[in-house]
């Protein structure tokens, strides 16, 4: 990824921005998140996967696009802007997951139908208060089934994103053998498996996490991710797709305050008052300004935590500067651009909010700017 | 006023709490918790008439006009425990229409419309803001015309208004009008008192981001009696710029704030979803010393403009002056609680597992309101800029 | 002391601008600063004394005037506005210490003395780190002399202002008897005393703290504050001495960044930028109602502080909040400040930075935003 | 540019570390610190010969100038880098002034000029602001006429100039004076380079609050050849704009923060003078955390311009933005280390008592110079909303 955007860069961009504002206009964001819709609309899903969104970052050979982390970066700015139903990106995170933990047999079964849009899933492999906490919420027991080597799980997950339109979740769990280290594995999962209960829990932008809540639950051996050694997955190798999915989530958040600065510029400079476009007053110019700024800063240090982890570095500290900028400028963008545009920006038909709610949702989710500030403490060596 | 509240503002404030203490019952709070202030009919409309029993609508009101007399500090003590309380108090018609009609208002006005509002039965929309128009109030377009004389004419009025919030709850509309198209723009508004209920009057609702419902409404050959005019005819800018500092004013008291920092503060105690108990996090506590530090701040911008009133001195740089403090420090407050609750603060507003119902949640929609409304903060900085220090006007 | 001034504050207010307008110019002030000045010239000092300044505060039988400390909190207020040497200061809050922690032979030894403007004087109960922490740096062992009962003082004292210029030093030590609990009390003393070595330290604003060094150093028994019952003061009453100045600092800074606003708008007023003044701009008044809304809150929050403080609480809480808001509210105010003169306030000619130089002295000293967010966590229960 | 550095970049940046551990002496640190660059014939000055000795000084001049040709990017690296161990680079002369030769100059201003320049033997004081005009350039009312042929003829020059910084340590003035007094303010402008040395030059020391002396400089009557005049007459305003843009991109570089950034961490983890390590406080802990991320920022935004300048691409908006936030920043980090420090970092720079010889109690001081200087900030937003996004103009 260069700091200038290359034409390639440039050419992805626009053509990702035209099926999203051809299939993703807020009208069918808004369906998207009401109770009863079933979430992302059939024609925004099959827009996308023929435009190979799915399998932008896979390898061809799993039927993906061949392209790099750089090249979803691309996408994760357009979607950010767009306001991308998130069961997308989670289908996108699952993709990164399994690439990075499984291995080539869980590539082969599972790429393919990602990239062809025929599976929704989603990740859970971290709190949702903190991204760099990959302990595992779950508790899996060695059994034997009748196909071999198996697992039961048992434990509770929270906020698992997309769960209730998901076919494929990856979840995470602790392997405890009496006089062994504990061993942290990957479970794939079919929410509709029996065992697995699902409570929603709704969110202020109308979307519903799901809280999981596993009995007994059996997985089979060939669900399961142990690492290339079979002896469990390396606590930073899960870490380090819990921060490419965080450093993702502030690509979106640069996408998101990017349109909403661009939204303000022109209701301002449409709308009057007191005889003189709103965006002629330095007032307003110096809210816009502060604006463009914090976006500047946030979309560079984004696409940096991005570039680094593509390179396989952990990342952490680049990730809590991405996370610590893009937050703060999508929530400072998002209510300035309240406060420019009045009560105009504030009742529901005029849309704004959904970008206000996407700014606070991002935001936290996976740990805010004072986590993040947390994070990089410890990497400067504050703690 | 001093720092510190003497015997009698003490006792009153004691009053006060007794009231609230009786009249706040658990139906109350759970149906503003459910409905806010939209049953028409039910605990809030009971609790409304106890407060009206007590004569404290008309609290601040001269004895004259059937008020109690007890000036700003008393109305301020009461407002700030209201708010704390989280239940509706004095509203606009109150303490903004009422001591209008007073100042300016005809002796038809008077004993027309007092009374009634003391008693809290008529209740008046405020219709200000039109379509297209935004803060610039003074470029109304809604048309009276007088058709007959002023003793026994009407007045038709066409046009419509913008954030004419609480019309589903009103009586009237406290409306302002073009009176006279040809004057400058300033000069030729007035304020009329339209029924709500009269034919042509339609009211569409408007939902905004906090959930609250405001309301569009359209007058369409709308006939009211000439003397439904509030004192004199396009004199009504005065009017309308007397009762928004009014409502100003009102809308600066920092009982709600202290009221959030205080249950944010319980919240941080408490463990959040995951078990992390989110003051243990140090900058989590200093952020949250910060607020309690700005709201205590804001109680004392309220007791200062209090302390003005009482002295017949009108608080006008003091009102913008709190009424940004206090709008900015409420987003804040709202910020903080996203922060520290993490996903848990995502949860929404009224579902059942969201901490406190999801109330800060919902702060964090309601804030941006109080940074717009009233006089969006860009205009009141202007105000003090330009008239507490005498700043040369840019021209707007 | 009301919310709003009464006619009496008012005409206090006026009579002390006048004295001060008169007699500390800012030439007398950046006189004052000069290392070899001597500190603040007999003409000024002759002048508050005149105008009852140093016994503003206390009780007729003991010479002064018989204000009060709300009465102290105008004064404070236009010392900061018209940046009055803190030797004045310092001397007014010895003779609240003697006032507060001696009895009435301390009182009727010194107060008149100060009244009378005889003696400079300074205070350091206090860390200068944290006005809250009154941990006595000094240790005092008792002796017989000549003349009867007598401690003997080491130690080392960091950061007393005006020291070089005090005839009367008021300290504090720890005594340590075996067997007993340690005892905290108050000494005066003459900082010419044998044993007593000064080492300046220059401050930034060319003022000079002293690091003052007691080897065995004589008190005598009649120089010892020792409480009520004689052994020892009560922590929380030096404590109360300790935030009182604090509190009178918060409203120097409050006249300070005043008198900095006015100069401000004053500046703009006059000076023309691309043809029409620089305060036309928009910009350049949102700088100004932020100064002056920062102003008013540390305003309300310093005078509300001294009053508690007047009535004998301890009023951490309040001091804390004072602290917070007065301390930024001054540095917001000389920053912008600079922002708004440009070059013009940059030249030392100019004098602006005269008061910036006194917005950090004052925002640290004893405790900065940091510091006193840390009182205000413990008072709120927030340890 | 990439958001990692190349081999070649890596190998270019080993090389400026290379030649800095070199000649960075304790003698030269010592001479910078006592005085800054005020000694005229010291170890800044034998410095500086190393550096022109290296070509550094015409980096990024094209070759055809008797340039290095080496381009933004490595230009950018080694400020980055003379910057981080706080010992002079290229200066204004070289990177400002001698571009606008080489673009606009004529023949004699290059062959004149640039090869003096070029070996750090010309240097000059910019001399655009004038007593009472600060930011606004174009309304300057220095005078200069033509006696004679622009051939054989001199400029007769009258007026005064103020902020005219390194004057007392320059050769000649880069400056801008009113040729045409009848034209529009921006179209009679022209630059001229005028000796210091001439009769009718006077310099008056003005001293800033950062320690640092600027000046201002009076012109009586100066005579200087017709030749002298850069370009062409009246056509001036292009040729400062242009400088400016080239100045207020060099201020950018974010070396020097990330050093003093990197210096305040240092200093955090030492006890103060009571004992106490202040990176102890965990509110402190999140401050320099904060810091640290800006800081980084502001790297990526260096080289965000550096990159889009090798492709040929100007940065303006980018270069207002990254103006405005390092400035920003720079006073942030001098906040974060007096609270950190207390009275500490009251202690006077060039004291021996103050930590760090009290670097951070004069970063404090030098720091607000960055925001209203170069371009006030509030001009530079202007400028973003107004060239980056299109807002109107309100008649400035």
């Amino acid at each position: 990824m260069k700091l200038i955007a290359t034409e390639q860069e440039r050419d992805l961009t626009d053509a990702l921005r035209h099926v999203l504002t051809t299939h993703c206009t807020t009208d069918v964001v808004r369906r998207s998140l009401e109770a009863d819709a079933g979430g992302v609309p059939q024609d925004l899903w099959r827009a996308l996967t023929n435009a190979d969104v799915l399998g932008l970052p896979f390898a061809e050979e799993f039927g993906g696009a061949g392209g790099t982390l750089d090249d979803l970066a691309v996408f994760a700015v357009e979607a950010g802007r767009a306001l991308c139903p998130s069961v997308v990106l989670s289908t996108l995170h699952l993709g990164l997951a399994v690439d990075a933990l499984g291995d080539d047999m869980h590539r082969k079964r599972l790429l393919p139908t990602i990239c062809r849009g025929e599976v929704r899933g989603t990740v859970a492999v971290n709190s949702p208060y903190d991204a760099t906490d990959v302990r595992p919420r779950l508790a899996a027991e060695p059994v034997t089934g009748p196909d071999g080597p198996a697992f039961e799980v048992n434990g509770e997950v929270d906020f698992v994103g997309d769960a209730d339109q998901a076919q494929q979740l990856l979840l995470t769990a602790r392997v405890t053998t009496y006089g062994e280290p504990d061993r942290l594995i990957g479970l794939l999962l079919d929410p509709a498996s029996a065992g697995v209960a699902m409570t929603p829990l709704p969110a202020s932008d109308g979307d519903r996490w799901q809280r999981l809540r596993l009995d007994r639950v059996r997985v089979a051996g060939a669900d399961v991710l142990a690492g290339p050694t079979g002896d469990g997955l390396a606590a930073d190798d899960v870490r380090r797709v819990a921060l490419t999915i965080r450093a993702l989530q502030c690509l979106d958040m640069v996408g998101g305050a990017q349109a909403v600065l661009e939204r303000t510029v022109d209701y301002t400079t449409g709308r009057e008052q007191f005889g003189r476009p709103i965006a002629s007053f330095q007032a307003a110019q110096h809210l816009v300004a502060d604006i463009h700024i914090a976006v500047q800063a946030a979309r560079l240090a984004a696409r940096s935590a991005l570039f680094w982890l593509g390179r396989g570095r952990l990342a952490t500290r680049e990730t809590a500067v991405a996370v610590m900028h893009a937050s703060t400028a999508y929530r400072r963008a998002t209510l300035d651009a309240h406060q420019l545009h009045g009560g105009m920006g504030y009742v529901l038909e005029t849309d704004l909010h959904l970008w206000s709610e996407r700014a606070r949702r991002f935001g936290v989710l996976g740990g805010g700017p004072d986590v993040a500030g947390r994070w990089l403490e410890k990497e400067i060596g504050l703690d | 006023m001093d720092f510190e509240l003497d015997a009698d503002q003490r006792a009153w404030r004691e009053e006060v709490r007794v009231f609230l203490r009786e009249h706040v019952t658990p139906q109350l709070r759970a149906e503003l918790a459910a409905s806010d202030l939209e049953v028409l009919d039910g605990e809030v409309a009971a609790f409304r008439r106890a407060v009206g029993e007590k004569g404290w609508f008309g609290l601040n009101w001269p004895v004259e006009f059937g008020g109690l007399g007890l000036g700003p500090i008393r109305q301020h003590l009461l407002v700030s425990e209201f708010e704390y309380w989280g239940v509706p108090g004095p509203d606009l018609t109150v303490t903004s229409v009422a001591p209008m009609i007073m100042r300016h208002g005809t002796e038809h006005n008077k004993s027309e419309f007092l009374p009634p509002i003391a008693r809290g039965e008529l209740i008046c929309a405020v219709g200000y803001s039109e379509p297209g128009a935004g803060t610039d109030l003074a470029s109304l377009r809604t048309r009276a015309v007088l058709e007959g004389t002023m003793e026994d004419g009407e007045w038709v009025i066409n046009g419509s208004k913008i954030w004419n919030s609480g019309a589903q709850r009103s009586t009237h509309e406290w409306l302002c009008v073009r009176t006279d198209p040809d004057a400058p723009k300033h000069k030729g508004i007035s304020v009329i008192i339209v029924p709500v209920d009269a034919p042509g009057v339609t009211i569409r609702p408007l939902v905004a981001w906090s959930g609250y419902r405001t309301n569009e409404a359209f007058f369409d050959n709308v006939r009211v009696p000439a003397t439904n005019l509030v004192g004199e005819a396009n004199k009504g800018w005065r009017y309308i710029t007397g009762a928004l500092d009014l409502e100003r004013g009102a809308l600066t008291n920092a009982g709600d704030l202290r009221r959030a920092v205080d249950d944010l503060l319980d919240l941080a105690r408490r463990p959040r979803r995951d078990g992390v108990v989110p003051a243990s996090e140090p900058a989590v506590r200093r952020r949250l010393a910060q607020l309690d530090a700005d709201v205590e701040v804001a109680k004392l911008m309220g007791f200062e403009a209090a302390s003005m009133l009482a002295d017949s001195i009108i608080p006008s740089i003091e009102v913008s002056t709190e009424k940004i403090f206090t709008s900015e420090l409420r987003q804040r407050i709202a910020e903080v609680a996203l922060d520290l609750l993490g996903p848990d603060g995502l949860l929404g507003h009224r579902t059942p597992d969201a901490p406190d119902d999801g109330r800060f949640e919902r702060l964090y929609r309601i804030a941006p309101l109080m940074r717009f409304g009233a006089g969006a903060n860009e205009v009141l900085r202007d105000v003090i800029a330009q008239r507490g220090h005498a700043m040369p006007s840019y021209g707007r």
